[in-house]
């Protein structure tokens, strides 16, 4: 993808005299693990390939649908929509982007079984000539058109993939910068794609640099020797604010963070106790610890307030220790109760299991944290094994952010680690995400996210906000909510 | 030879070997001599010479490699653990260094009660402290001394709690090994007075092991003379030095410096020094620095031919040399 | 020397405490190591645990040094001085109860090697060889990371990366002490293995022991931090030196304060028993002193 | 002397199988599935089952093991289960990161250290004596990871002389390095003053200066070069010690060595990577070891001789 | 630094008690050292005198701790500071005090005019280097020669000490202790040097290789016609080697003379006792006469005289008053009241009437 009017600005001002830079330095926080985006869905790599590859259709920075590779597409019915693609459109390696290369990188997608959840749902995929496309889903489906926009679905050339590891170690795309090089947990290399559909981009090349520790790529970015850097640290911010040299965005992201319950165990599956968590949960103080502030509330909706159908304060839980602890008497439990807290080993979850547990034990929960390896955390909690346990989920689309908190087919692994759905609520969301009437789907989504925060299976509390920092010289760059930001359209001035 | 009955220790053909990175170490090869009781054998010879490997053999701190070793008519190369134990309240070592035979971290008063403990030869402390006590003023140590611990101690006081730990299970016999050569004259003098009461009061065996060939005059009824694990020489100490058979004790005499004005030292000069005890090339060890040395020397190994009044010596041209005008 | 002994009558431990009280930085590392396991023992005196140790306050996050709060708040708006003494708590048992683990662990296997046979000293130190081979601070990673973050993994891991080193300074230690000529004494006296062991053997090489016991109590309150700082450590809000320095680094910049002291606390820890260590060394044994 | 350095290398082959066998059940042993790590948030038990099969887990420990060494004897460490890589090419990436910092920082304790130390011990309680020894103190009892962040604040984010993460120039090795040298560079100093007072204490120094010689020379040819077999014993080990504490700097300074990545696969369970890691770690520290017992038959003939008598 | 005045106004030949040869080449007078421990202070010298005439060789005995090595170092300025300490006393040697050369001047008298053997041959030598650079070594250090020259001289030395050239790159350990302490004394001799302090160089040797070196030593004297100041505790070796002897008792001398003048006529009571606790090889006695006691505690030192605490002729004024050396005929020098007619001890005079 790529931001669709970047193109223009970066033929103006991308070359105004030999002095302008033309290689950025871009501190990132992970190293990724591959260069090829359908192995696995990391956020380290995506923000690598996404410069690499474009998707058939993408989301600009401001979450609105853009076409991609595909200029133009008609849905035909319920199950079958059919892709016009850009003429012309040519691969790093010169040859040019057909109809067989969609097919391939989409199945190829689909085969992948560390990306393939969100595409499972595609029945056939056929070339009807060397520009068109045509996809039909399994069931009726009207949110094909956000997951095509994923990274997961990048568009790759098939002539270059003779095996996944050379693919790995030389990947061909379609998208503004072509690879270079890659040093393992070292930098990786981009170089401008002058051929580019939309045009060759202003910065020629492009050095990502793994820097692990937030006060690190702050430092960078004040000595200059990092142009732009990821995901600051909140009180970093602060103090960046106070540098000319240094500029600093921020913008609310699409993932929302949550207080999971399991509800298979006791005493979770008492919605009493649930609700009384609910309560006893300050969501404010804990955007203020964890974040500085620098969040959203979450307003008791799992959707992320840019998407569709968000509908926010369908029943409100409102911080109320005393109301807590009557529930909890109510729920049998007037002196609380001792239970588990897993989080993963990364700062946020950590702090937050800080935060939550401090905020439980006024209600007299007390809970052990329980910290593990990412990995680990992820199948253990889809095991079921958890009581409590801190997540976040980024979606761009109701269907797939509800699907996989409350739907029976998403328990365990697939995102329903809360272990809590109703064939009502299953129903509707296979009705909601079948319709092609919008406004009886944005109906639909509302009712669901009632029930849901009545039955409080999990506490959603903060939409996390993105952040990066610049040299003040850096001009046109735009943070992306899904977090793998356009580099495309970024300029020296 | 003497009275059969009187012999408390015999030593027949004893052998030690150790193994070394580069051979065979014959730390004791082929040694017989016999004590009898109330006796002072004097052991002399060259560092390293095995010495303090006979002693250790007696005492069966080290495994024989061949021999025996008859203690009162009871062979301790065969003993078993049992029997190793019970022959401790007969046999008893003094040892050479004072400092480094004392467990720093033990009192003197736990220092020599320690065997009567372990072979359960007092009942009770109180028992046990007048016996550490009757010891301690036996060998002339200030009873104030029984909470002391050795490094508190000079080297004489320190050798003498080494003697009062040797006789605390009233032995027969004690080998002592070098025990007044890291000791000052003056307070050697005062050791060796002490020993000579003890043997005198409880009619103690002593082998004496030293370097020291005026101590050993002084001390010995009997001297062996040693060279690289094997005896040269033995004689009643008068004889030996009356009529030196053996090249090599001749040597040794002649190298003690008189502390006299008018006695010039005559040493009988010896060629090159001590030599390896590992893998000896058969024949007579001393040979290689023998000034007499002739062709028969080597080749064969030799015993200890008797030269009548108990004097032994193992040299093929003994009793020849006299004549020499280099000799004696 | 002869005339001591009309003074007054000393033990051998007596002996080392006066040698140890001569040495002024080894009295100034006891001085320290009393005061942090005194304000340890008594932290709920001064800190209370639920109210001052783990109690949130978004309104107190990362106040700099003040009269309230001596050494400033962190990021959840808690008192660091209450965190670090109450650290104090975590940091000082574990390391003990390591060092204790591997010291009798270590020293058993260390005597097992340098008394029993020639087989059973190079079945032992081939296996230790192979654990030294692995850096130990690796070692303890691998271990907890392997096992899961708990207290008692933790104590597990860095017991175990601290068992080889003990072995071998208890059987070099052995080895030397076997030969001494005391050791033959006993023996000429009759004394058990047993009692030669215990009486003998032990009681010389304490010196060593307790020297490399004292250093390595700090080398294990340097891994707990390690591990800690690496994301391995005790679980929150368990106040615990290394974690508190690992979730305060990111507050780093503009709150120098939430690092700063948990960092310094490690390292007066580190020094009072490095200098405790030293000064054991020299008047254990009075030979390495001028 | 080469049969000793060829027997000591054949019996790093028991010590290596040794350490790859620990590593190797630590990994197998305990809770965490590599499979679980490289699938992530969501996947199916199809993919989870092709993916355990592609990997080889399906097989029993003792097989996995041994198959593993076969193919490591034969120069294939397998790919990472993180990244698909080979084990060598993620090694090769980051090795020589590590080692440069390691060695830098050790060559830098080594220079600083000894001469400081030698100064201390020939001017015992001197001002320079009690000011290293303090100092030598507080390198000892420094955790470097949080002297790391000390030296980011002040010489990268207060003063910028020097960047504080992974970059291109000489500067960037700087503040790592340093690091990472500090506490070798206090036990080496402290080391170097004891064996030195050790050795000024012995008979043959008193002999040299009995010749007329001048002090000088009498410290640094008589003198450090008898005292040099513990030093050199404490860089072997410090030199272990570094390597093991890189992980902790290289997280610091983002450097991205082999202890960082090590870290990161073990706890993703990425057993090719971090068996090949600790293999090539603990054959780096025993090559150290043995060329510190070359060295010390270079500096000692009475070692020499012992080696020359173990060969026969 | 009152000393200091005392020092520069001090002529070489001084007011010394006794008489002095003309050629006196070296002259300790009044040297006190002492050692500063943590604990203590060690009074290891106490006011002592010492001439050594030219080409004349002193033994110099005594017990262990009397001050002995401490009185050598001294000379050559080489006692370990800290802790030792020369507080008083000067050394005369050819007409310059030691304790007041430039460190510059005495380097240049270190191992070329006076040169050291020590006690313990097993570490006198430096391990690390062949013996033969050892012997090179001084005589670099002061002469010019060339390396070639230096090496072919240190091989002489060898020689001349009895061991082969080709030995000459070989290391010490590979020596045995009577050839290590061949090295030593070929070390000292190697400039030629007009005074050797040998510090009891063959107590660590086994008898006959004792007798090897002292003779050695001997041969040498006559050869070299150097001075020596041989350090023993063993009074046979002294008698053997040496042409004067001193007695020496915690950190100063009671008895001196030539070797007829001491070891015919002991005077002084500790000297007499010394000579009843060795056995004789001669005569064969039921019982030694020992000395009573042991050496006084360095630290804390008796009043008046250090011995009287042991002396079975010792009388209150003993214990009172310090000592001065006095006359017994001859060069023969005393330090005992009763030889100066304080008190009677006709006992003690029967004894050194008797003499041996
Ligand atoms: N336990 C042992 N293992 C190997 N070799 C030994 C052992 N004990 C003694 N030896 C060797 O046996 C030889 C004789 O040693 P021993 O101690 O008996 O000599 P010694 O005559 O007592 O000498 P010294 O006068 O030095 O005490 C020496 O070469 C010594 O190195
Ligand atoms: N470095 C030192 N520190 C403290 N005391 C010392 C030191 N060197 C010697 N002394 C003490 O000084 C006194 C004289 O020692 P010195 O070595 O001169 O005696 P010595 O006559 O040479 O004895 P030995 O026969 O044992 O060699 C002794 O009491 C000794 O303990
Ligand atoms: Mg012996
Ligand atoms: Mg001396």
């Amino acid at each position: 993808g790529g931001n669709p009017d970047a193109g223009s600005q970066s033929g103006t001002s991308g070359d105004s005299g030999s002095a302008v830079k033309d290689t950025l330095v871009v501190a990132v926080p992970d190293a990724p693990s591959y260069m090829d985006p359908q192995v696995q869905a990391a956020i380290a790599t995506f923000r690598v390939t996404t410069q690499m590859f474009d998707r058939l259709v993408s989301l600009d920075n401001d979450m609105n649908l853009v076409p991609g590779l595909a200029e133009s597409w008609d849905v035909i019915d319920d199950k079958t929509t059919v892709f016009h693609l850009r003429q012309g459109v040519k691969f790093h390696n010169g040859e040019e982007m057909t109809s067989e290369d969609v097919k391939y990188s989409l199945e190829r997608c689909i085969a992948s079984s560390g990306v393939n959840y969100n595409y499972l749902i595609i029945d056939t995929i056929t070339c009807d000539d060397d520009y068109t496309v045509t996809i039909t889903t399994k069931e009726p489906f009207n949110a094909l058109l956000p997951r095509l926009t994923l990274d997961a679905a990048s568009i790759i050339c098939k002539s270059a993939d003779s095996s996944p590891e050379e693919f790995n170690r030389h990947p061909v795309g379609a998208g503004p910068y072509k690879f270079v090089s890659w040093e393992l947990g070292g930098d990786v290399v981009l170089e401008a794609f002058e051929d580019y559909y939309k045009g060759a981009p202003a910065v020629k090349r492009v050095i990502f640099r793994t820097i692990p520790e937030a006060i690190n790529r702050s430092i960078g970015l004040e000595t200059g020797e990092v142009d732009l850097a990821y995901d600051l640290g909140i009180t970093d911010l602060e103090s960046l604010a106070g540098n000319d040299k240094v500029t600093t965005l921020t913008t609310p992201s699409n993932t929302v963070w949550y207080l999971g319950m399991n509800v298979q165990k006791a005493p979770l599956d008492n919605v009493k106790v649930r609700q009384a968590i609910a309560y006893a949960l300050n969501p404010q103080d804990y955007i203020d610890i964890v974040f500085s502030g620098e969040a959203t509330l979450a307003r008791n909706t799992m959707l992320p307030a840019g998407v569709e159908g968000y509908a926010p304060d369908t029943v409100t839980y409102d911080y109320n220790v005393e109301t807590a602890k009557a529930l909890l008497a109510e729920a049998g439990y007037p002196d609380g109760f001792a239970t588990t807290l897993w989080c993963a080993d990364s700062q946020v979850m950590r702090d937050s299991a800080v935060v939550i547990q401090e905020q439980l034990r006024q209600i007299g929960i007390n809970a052990e944290v329980k910290t593990m390896e990412q990995g680990q955390y992820y199948s253990e909690t889809g095991k079921g094994e958890q009581d409590l346990f801190i997540m976040s989920k980024t979606s761009i689309d109701p269907d797939s952010m509800l699907r996989a908190m409350y739907h029976t087919e998403a328990f365990g692994l697939s995102g329903n680690r809360s272990f809590w759905a109703t064939p009502e609520t299953d129903e509707m969301m296979d009705k909601a995400s079948t319709t092609t009437d919008k406004a009886e789907a944005l109906e639909l989504y509302k009712q669901i996210q009632t029930i849901v925060a009545e039955n409080v299976p999990l506490v959603p509390i903060a939409i996390e906000h993105l952040n990066a920092g610049m040299q003040s010289n850096v001009k046109g760059f735009g943070l992306y909510p899904g977090k793998s930001h356009y580099i495309y359209g970024t300029y020296f001035e | 030879m003497a009275d059969k009955n009187d012999v408390i220790l015999e030593v027949r053909n004893l052998k030690k070997y150790f193994k070394s990175p580069t051979g065979t170490l014959h730390a004791v090869d082929g040694v017989n001599f016999s004590i009898r009781k109330g006796e002072t054998l004097g052991l002399v010879g060259e560092s390293g010479c095995g010495k303090s490997t006979i002693g250790r053999l007696i005492l069966g701190l080290h495994q024989a490699t061949s021999g025996e070793i008859l203690f009162n008519g009871r062979n301790i190369c065969e003993m078993n653990k049992k029997q190793l134990h019970a022959l401790r309240s007969d046999l008893q070592i003094i040892f050479q260094d004072p400092f480094s035979s004392l467990n720093p971290r033990m009192s003197i008063g736990e220092i020599i009660g320690e065997p009567l403990l372990i072979h359960n030869k007092v009942h009770g402390k109180a028992e046990l402290n007048a016996e550490v006590a009757r010891l301690m003023d036996v060998v002339g140590l200030s009873a104030r001394l029984f909470n002391a611990y050795p490094h508190e101690l000079d080297g004489g006081r320190r050798q003498r709690v080494g003697i009062a730990r040797a006789l605390s299970l009233k032995p027969q016999f004690i080998v002592c090994d070098e025990p007044v050569s890291s000791l000052d004259v003056s307070i050697q003098a005062q050791v060796l007075n002490l020993l000579k009461d003890l043997q005198a009061e409880f009619g103690l065996t002593y082998l004496f092991i030293t370097h020291d060939l005026s101590v050993v005059k002084f001390f010995s009824d009997k001297i062996a003379v040693m060279y690289l694990g094997q005896l040269v020489e033995t004689a009643d100490s008068t004889e030996l030095f009356q009529n030196t058979l053996h090249p090599y004790s001749q040597a040794l005499l002649s190298a003690i410096p008189a502390p006299s004005s008018r006695q010039k030292m005559q040493r009988v000069k010896l060629i090159g020094e001590l030599q390896s005890p590992i893998d000896p090339e058969p024949g007579c060890r001393f040979a290689k620095r023998c000034l007499y040395a002739k062709e028969r020397c080597t080749g064969q190994d030799l015993a200890l031919r008797d030269f009548g009044k108990g004097h032994f010596c193992a040299c093929c041209q003994a009793g020849e040399l006299a004549g020499n005008p280099n000799f004696n | 020397m002869a005339t001591d002994v009309n003074k007054k009558k000393k033990s051998q431990a007596a002996a080392v405490w006066r040698r140890l009280k001569k040495n002024k930085m080894a009295i100034l590392g006891l001085v320290i190591l009393a005061l942090i396991i005194f304000f340890a023992l008594f932290a709920n005196f001064f800190f209370d645990y639920d109210t001052m140790v783990i109690q949130q306050s978004a309104a107190l996050r990362l106040k700099p040094p003040s009269a309230e709060h001596w050494l400033g708040t962190d990021e959840v708006g808690r008192d660091i001085l209450a965190r670090i003494v109450h650290g104090a708590r975590i940091s000082l048992p574990v390391a003990f109860i390591t060092i204790a683990i591997a010291t009798v662990v270590g020293g058993l296997l260390g005597a097992i090697a340098g008394y029993g046979s020639k087989r059973v000293d190079n079945v032992i130190m081939r296996i230790m060889d192979v654990f030294l081979a692995i850096p130990s601070i690796l070692l303890s990673i691998a271990l907890v990371a392997a096992l899961g973050t708990s207290m008692t993994n933790m104590v597990l891991a860095i017991s175990i990366s601290n068992i080889p080193p003990f072995a071998r300074i208890v059987r070099s230690a052995v080895l030397t002490i076997k030969n001494e000529e005391y050791i033959e004494a006993a023996r000429a006296i009759g004394a058990s293995d047993k009692r030669i062991i215990l009486k003998h053997i032990l009681p010389n090489c304490m010196a060593p022991i307790i020297v490399q016991a004292t250093l390595s109590i700090a080398g294990s309150i340097l891994a707990i931090a390690s591990l800690s700082f690496i994301g391995l450590g005790i679980s929150p809000p368990t106040p615990e030196w290394g974690s508190m320095l690992s979730t305060g680094r990111q507050y780093f910049r503009a709150a120098w304060w939430v690092c700063a002291f948990p960092g310094l606390a490690i390292m007066l820890t580190i020094l009072s028993l490095n200098l405790l260590g030293d000064g054991l060394r020299d008047a254990l044994d009075p030979k390495l002193k001028n | 002397m080469y049969k000793f350095i060829l027997k000591r290398l054949v019996m790093l082959i028991p010590v290596l199988l040794g350490v790859s066998f620990i590593v190797f059940s630590i990994l197998s042993f305990t809770p965490g599935d590599p499979v679980e790590m490289r699938l992530g948030e969501n996947y199916s038990e199809e993919a989870y089952n092709a993916m355990r099969e592609e990997m080889g887990l399906n097989d029993p420990f003792l097989v996995r093991y041994v198959k593993y060494i076969v193919d490591a004897v034969q120069g294939d460490f397998g790919t990472s289960y993180r990244t698909s890589n080979p084990v060598v090419e993620e090694l090769a990436a980051r090795l020589p990161n590590t080692i440069l910092l390691s060695v830098v920082a050790m060559f830098f304790a080594i220079l600083v250290g000894i001469p400081l130390g030698v100064i201390s011990a020939t001017h015992q309680y001197s001002a320079v004596d009690n000011v290293s020894m303090v100092g030598a103190l507080f390198g000892v009892s420094m955790p470097n990871f949080w002297l790391g962040l000390m030296l980011i604040v002040i010489f990268a984010s207060g003063l910028g002389w020097f960047p504080s993460s992974n970059f291109d120039s000489w500067k960037s090795i700087v503040l790592p390095a340093i690091t990472l040298s500090v506490n070798s560079l206090a036990m080496i100093t402290r080391m170097t003053r004891s064996s030195m007072l050790e050795t000024i204490r012995q008979d043959y120094i008193r002999t040299a200066r009995a010749k007329g010689l001048k002090e000088s020379v009498i410290t640094i040819k008589h003198a450090l070069r008898n005292a040099m077999i513990p030093i050199v014993t404490t860089v072997g080990l410090q030199f272990g010690f570094s390597l093991g504490g890189a992980v902790l700097v290289e997280t610091v300074f983002a450097w991205p060595g082999i202890g960082r990545l090590l870290v990161e696969c073990i706890k993703l369970k990425d057993t090719p990577v971090v068996v090949a890691c600790v293999l090539v770690l603990a054959t780096m520290f025993s090559i150290i070891n043995l060329c510190i017992d070359i060295l010390y038959a270079f500096l000692d003939p009475r070692i020499r001789a012992q080696y020359k008598t173990a060969k026969r | 630094m009152d000393d200091k005045k005392k020092l520069e106004t001090a002529a070489p030949e001084g007011s010394a008690p006794y008489a002095q040869a003309p050629d006196t080449l070296l002259d300790i007078r009044d040297l006190r050292v002492e050692y500063h421990t943590d604990e203590d202070v060690v009074y290891a010298v106490n006011g002592l005198d010492l001439t050594i005439g030219k080409g004349e060789s002193l033994g110099l005995v005594g017990e262990t701790g009397a001050g002995k090595t401490t009185t050598a170092l001294s000379v050559l300025r080489l006692i370990a500071d800290p802790p030792g300490k020369i507080v008083d006393g000067e050394i005369w040697f050819e007409g310059e005090n030691m304790l007041r050369a430039k460190p510059g001047r005495l380097r240049e008298i270190r191992g070329s005019k006076i040169s050291v053997i020590f006690q313990d041959p097993m570490t006198s030598l430096n391990p690390v280097y062949s013996v033969g650079d050892q012997i090179a070594e001084v005589i670099h250090q002061h002469e010019k020669c060339s390396r070639e020259e230096g090496r072919k001289k240190a091989g002489d030395m060898l020689e001349m000490v009895g061991i082969p050239r080709a030995r000459y790159d070989e290391y010490p350990h590979q020596f045995s202790g009577g050839m290590k302490q061949r090295v030593v004394i070929a070390m000292s001799i190697a400039c030629s040097p007009e005074l050797i302090l040998a510090d009891e160089p063959t107590t660590a040797l086994d008898v006959t290789i004792q007798a090897q070196v002292l003779e050695l030593m001997s041969e040498l004297k006559e050869k070299l016609r150097t001075s020596l100041l041989l350090i023993t505790h063993d009074l046979g070796v002294v008698a053997q080697v040496c042409d004067r002897v001193a007695i020496m008792y915690a950190g100063e001398i009671v008895e001196s003379g030539t070797i007829a003048e001491v070891f015919d006529h002991p005077h002084h009571p500790y000297t007499i006792g010394l000579f009843g606790s060795i056995p004789s090889l001669d005569e064969t006695a039921e019982k030694l006469k020992p000395i009573r006691g042991q050496m006084p505690d360095p630290t804390v030192l008796p009043e008046g005289c250090a011995f009287a605490p042991r002396c079975p002729y010792a009388v209150e004024t003993c214990r009172a008053q310090r000592v001065e050396m006095t006359s017994a005929g001859g060069t023969h020098l005393v330090r005992c009241l009763a030889h100066q007619g304080v008190f009677q001890a006709p006992e003690l005079m029967e004894e050194v009437r008797h003499g041996r």
